[in-house]
């Protein structure tokens, strides 16, 4: 080889950037029941061809379709439905309040509501999820009350966490649900050594882990992935695809890879795509790697195809780098629309049921607001003592804490 | 002259610097396109293009390494810790890598980068948005250590350290990007543009790294801080009528233990400051040093007012942060000693 | 009672408390079927079986992260990381998650388990063998740190580690497993068998933390030590004929402050020795804990004894070593003082 | 899914432990020249069972057969040879060296001798490897002295490295070898960095990282990937697959994966599997990888299939874990006799030049650790002072340093 040309540095740039039209042409969609349904103790190298699909259960007209069908009964879905449309009511109202100075900060999760309220679903209580800040679906599915959530929200005097954690940073062991961490990635490989322990111990719960597409970058998905695949944990790992990381796009984090699922190969993991604006598709695939880990025939990886509607939180305007269009560009459409869609498709609702169905959900999470506002927000009422930030440091206070706490007159 | 806050003065700093230096290279998470979370590299990407100034994966022990195999090949690369509590995933590559590479290779191999984070309190930031990390590389021989207390600083500091031919951390105290702020979080808080510091030349400059600045002069006690709490230590010391001398250290690793020295020997009284958790804190090492070095002046124990040794707490913030009038009580009582 | 090496004394520890607690679970990089590279765990995979003593990919975030998700759960790990100087990979997962778990869930979710780890030099290992991290440690709230300096207490804290609901750092100078090491490299090293402190209890029993030991009474000068430099302190202190004071701090987060504080003000000297770098190492915490509580009873300044501020050596590791002689130097300067 | 079983921990165990028989029947050894040969541009996907054979191009009649040959002349093959012969010879004295207490620690090359000998060869001046304490074949073939080597070994008077770094720590930068760390793993994403620096700067230069089997399982592993995927940097990615880490096998890092190669697949960066004990194929893949670097077409994931067949260390005795007729069982033999043996073929080399070339090199080395020993070893002779401990802390030193020296009377 003679006289190379000199080298230059790719920096991956999302299709398009503020002014720009957004193109998604590129994205590939299969039709809605178009992808198989491996069995569940389908080796990894038999089912490769699942990371480079995409699960889709609900077609355009609403119907459900294909192998993946068929599983949640009308009732089951109605909730499901409800879930969603609670979350959704809860961000705006909590959206909302941050912007009242109620409390300091927020993130929604517009647009991605289905990923959250139908995996929980596909779990047995006594499962254990360790979630980023983005799944709050889980615990709303999970039947945790929103009152709660409000109140750790505020920092009240009715906050579980004792004003401790930023608003949304839940905790909920009975509802198997990890505390959040704000490290990115961390929760990843706890997620599979709480899997490991319940192997170790002979029991018969599983694990799930949470990470974003931007954070599979981060060294502790490499841990995850490594453990799992090395101890055979019962463990779901599921990677929220939602296209962006505050302003970086996921091709910064994917590389030169075609799919996040496919980082599970070079493990011997199983992968599946799925269509996170589904909740029959996700509902279908957590299902199917639940009953998988629980077979004892190990991890799954699970890439939530899915679009970040809104801003990474309430801190950011995602106006500066993407295209304001393009969430509405965003192919795989709305999982609440979609889902009311079907249940009217199969005629278990109607457009009235929905509007009354939404109101009462409204009501109920307005209910829970005015509920928690009496127990206080961050700027009024009363809040955790100054007292109790030095409880729970350790188990039992030692010495040097009970003097600072004296010293700062608490 | 321009009026700059903290946020312009480090562009500005930026931008002098890959344009005077090629061979600075700026990258992290965010910083390429948007600019930054607190937009510190805005516009870079615009003018110098997208290898010198881009996005990174959401991994900081990726960001450190390949800075450091960059500054093997001979580049300068400054880097963004998207805020300084999310620094530990890169510990190992800062501790046992960049800070060791030119005593391990015997000078073969260099490390010329500065690794910038928000860092600190004061802005209901959480556990993950809030703390203060310096002890943690103070005690790494090999690294240098800079908190910048003002817009002025902040641009001849980072171009003190871009220069600098070995790592340096470089901690921007988030809670001053916009305006000095003395922790009376109920008050309204002034601009940049209403501080002198706020008055940035526009032309290269460096402020010299290792070398603390008498923000106050005094002859009643010697007041150690840096970053927000230099403002603290200001209201404090104007609100208690206290004659204290404030230094302002800028640089904490290498110390300028001389200023430092001088002053305690001059008041025969010190009190530390800082944010972070006490045990094992900066006011240790500042303690230990104030001790060795001024014993025979000092009339009373040194003092030291900290964040306390918890985690960093959300709605108990303002109890957390070591404001004014924590400050006041340590004060008065040195004073009365 | 036995006669124990360090290395036995925390065999056996391990071996009493999975044998007692069958939520104690064992893990770490060779530490399975060979029994860990020190041995420290030898036997146990073959007595308690793969899935309680095992491998670990060589991942230390990933081995403290995935023993995190196992406290979630209900287990006790018990992790080893080959050498204190591999530790910083899980740094995050330490001080992020680990050491915050039980405050951020407001006890939702503990984490009792320990992350022991061999410690400190004399070894001829270089930069990457042979560091002292604990400061590192210290400074975050909600971890505990412990140093034994010999099998009795090895076994005892050990013991009193996995008993404890909160995380525990568990550093074990590896100069010390064979037996005592006083700094005089040029002498024989005695093995535990001919020390009294290798005479071990074989039943279960644990050594609090938190409680330092008196390991020689004094009326001159107080040598606070932990690790190996309790006989580097032993040494300096029979041959300088100094009445010294040495306490061995066995736990040195939550420190033991009283008893340090009662022999300080007895002595009114306090020399302090670790083999950590100086600049914010432990002994700068001391320092400033005995400044505040002992002020008006010091005579002379508190001393430093400590490695110096530069990567561990190999050639030159005598010279880094604090060893007696040093130690002796700083005893009679502050005798004079 | 009803009443599911317990679960049960999965701990990998190698195929054979002390006391019994080595058996690598189900290590699948494809024939010479088997392995197809991809146009350097070939896309990732395009060349995925790359990453389940292994190259070989030596087959056991030391002939050279298929795509992967014919690139080496005699002399260059030759050279090759000496420089194997030479590292054997050096890492038996060194071994012997340290055994007589004239350094602290040694660790050898026994068997993989080709892997870092022939890849040194496939590099440019000016080309930077980051390696691990197990490659000084790119020393040795790069024409670095021995004596410099052995003066670090012995932390002498003459020592490079001023008697600080640990024996065989070695860095050479005018020899495009990066200092080595004792911390796994950390050298992998700088080699991408120094890659991407030389793509930022328009250079034509390229990086090599270096990592074992057992270090994959490190967070910078996933770094370096990550970071070469995206930033499509020239870097060749080595994994050195010797079977061992310590005492613990292969399989503990690779978990359910078939092969460490796989990895690259799930980030879109080609892979290559080949045989580390044949010098013809190790070249010849890292030819292909340089090139393709060169090229700009990107990083490339090399698997180096070997067998540490001494011990870890000269701290370290492998019968307490493995079987000591595990080496001999190996299947892919010695890599001097293999060289060897093809070069006796092509009617290039014989038994007699074989002996005489090998005295020779025992002579240069022997010559060479004389010269080493007269400036001293670590027990004997003049070593750097400890007041050079004190410099290259920084560029400069501060006062604080000044006076710990002064404090520490040097
Ligand atoms: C270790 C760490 N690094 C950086 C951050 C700052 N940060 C918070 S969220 C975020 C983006 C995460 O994106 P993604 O993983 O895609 O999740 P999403 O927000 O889209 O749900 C970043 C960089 C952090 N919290 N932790
Ligand atoms: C971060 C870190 N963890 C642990 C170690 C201890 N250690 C040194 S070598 C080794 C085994 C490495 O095995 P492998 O990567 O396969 O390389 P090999 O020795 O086989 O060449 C271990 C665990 C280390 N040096 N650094
Ligand atoms: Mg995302
Ligand atoms: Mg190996």
């Amino acid at each position: 080889m003679t006289d190379p040309k000199p080298l230059s540095l790719r920096v991956p740039e999302p299709g398009c950037r503020p002014g720009g039209v957004p193109d998604f042409s590129d994205f590939v969609v299969p039709m809605a029941g178009e992808t198989r349904r491996p069995e569940i103790d389908t080796a990894p190298e038999d089912m490769r061809d699942m990371a480079f699909s995409i699960v889709r259960v609900l077609n355009r007209h609403g119907e459900a379709m294909g192998p993946w069908a068929g599983r949640l009964t009308p009732d089951e879905l109605r909730e499901g439905l409800r879930h969603m449309i609670t979350l959704r009511v809860f961000d705006e109202r909590m959206t909302n309040a941050q912007r009242q100075g109620k409390t300091s900060f927020y993130m929604q999760h517009l647009g991605e509501e289905a990923v959250s309220c139908a995996f929980r679903m596909a779990l047995e209580q006594g499962d254990m999820n360790f979630p980023t800040y983005r799944q709050a679906g889980l615990l709303i599915a999970g039947g945790y009350p929103l009152v709660d959530m409000m109140n750790q929200i505020y920092s009240n005097s009715a906050d579980p966490l004792k004003g401790r954690q930023l608003p949304i940073m839940y905790s909920a062991r009975d509802h198997g649900f990890f505390t959040i961490s704000g490290n990115l990635g961390t929760q990843y490989i706890q997620a599979v050594g709480w899997a490991m322990a319940s192997a170790i111990a002979g029991d018969t719960r599983i694990a799930a882990g949470w990470i974003g597409d931007g954070a599979t970058a981060e060294g502790d998905f490499h841990s995850a992935m490594v453990f799992a695949s090395t101890y055979n944990a019962p463990v779901i790992l599921n990677i929220v695809n939602n296209q962006w990381a505050i302003s970086t796009f996921q091709g910064m984090a994917r590389g030169a890879a075609v799919t996040f699922a496919e980082r599970g190969h070079g493990f011997g993991i199983p992968a599946i795509r799925v269509d996170g604006n589904d909740y029959l598709a996700v509902h279908a695939v957590a299902s199917w790697a639940a009953e998988r880990a629980r077979s004892g025939h190990g991890p799954t990886l699970i890439e939530h195809v899915t679009y970040r509607a809104g801003g990474h939180s309430t801190s950011d305007d995602p106006a500066a780098y993407r295209s304001k269009n393009e969430s509405a560009a965003w192919p795989l459409g709305d999982p609440i629309e979609r889902l009311k869609a079907h249940l009217i498709a199969i005629g278990e609702w109607s457009d009235e049921r929905h509007t009354q169905g939404t109101a009462e959900i409204a009501d109920r999470v307005r209910s829970a607001q005015r509920e928690a506002e009496a127990k206080g927000t961050l700027i009024d009422g009363s809040h955790p003592s100054p007292r109790s930030m030095f409880d729970d440091v350790y188990a039992e206070m030692p010495q040097h804490l009970v003097q600072q706490r004296q010293e700062g007159g608490y | 002259m321009a009026r700059m806050t903290m946020i312009e003065a480090i562009r500005n700093a930026h931008d002098l610097a890959m344009g005077t230096d090629d061979r600075v290279v700026v990258f992290g998470e965010d910083v390429g396109y948007f600019g930054g979370v607190f937009r510190c590299t805005a516009g870079l990407q615009k003018k110098y293009g997208a290898s010198r100034c881009f996005d990174a994966p959401i991994n900081e022990s990726g960001i450190v390494g390949a800075a450091i195999g960059m500054t093997a090949y001979g580049l300068k690369p400054v880097v963004e810790i998207q805020f300084a509590d999310y620094v530990y995933p890169a510990y190992d590559q800062i501790v046992s890598e960049a800070a060791r590479m030119r005593h391990r290779s015997a000078g073969q191999f260099t490390c010329p980068m500065v690794i910038r984070m928000p860092t600190g309190g004061g802005i209901f930031g959480g556990q993950t948005h809030s703390q203060s990390p310096e002890a943690l590389f103070t005690h790494v021989a090999g690294l240098k250590v800079v908190v910048p207390s003002n817009p002025r600083d902040a641009k001849g500091l980072l171009l003190a350290a871009i220069e600098d031919p070995d790592p340096v951390i470089f901690l921007e105290p988030k809670r001053l990007y916009n305006g000095p702020f003395n922790g009376h979080h109920d008050q309204p808080v002034a601009p940049w543009k209403s501080h002198p510091l706020g008055e940035v030349d526009e032309d290269y400059y460096t402020v010299p790294l290792g070398k603390a600045e008498i923000r106050r002069a005094g002859s009643a006690v010697t007041v150690l801080a840096y970053g927000t709490m230099v403002y603290v230590a200001e209201a404090a010391a104007e609100e208690a009528q206290i004659d204290a001398e404030i230094i302002d250290l800028r640089t904490l690793l290498p110390l300028d233990i001389d200023t430092v020295a001088a002053s305690v020997k001059k008041t025969g009284r010190c009190v530390i400051i800082h944010e972070a958790t006490r045990t094992s804190g900066f006011g240790a090492e500042l303690s230990a040093q104030v001790q060795e070095s001024c014993f025979y002046h000092l009339e009373v124990p040194i003092t030291r007012v900290t964040g306390w040794d918890t985690p960093y707490p959300h709605a108990q913030e303002w109890a957390y942060f070591p404001g004014p009038e924590r400050l006041k009580r340590a004060l008065l009582a040195v004073m009365e000693g």
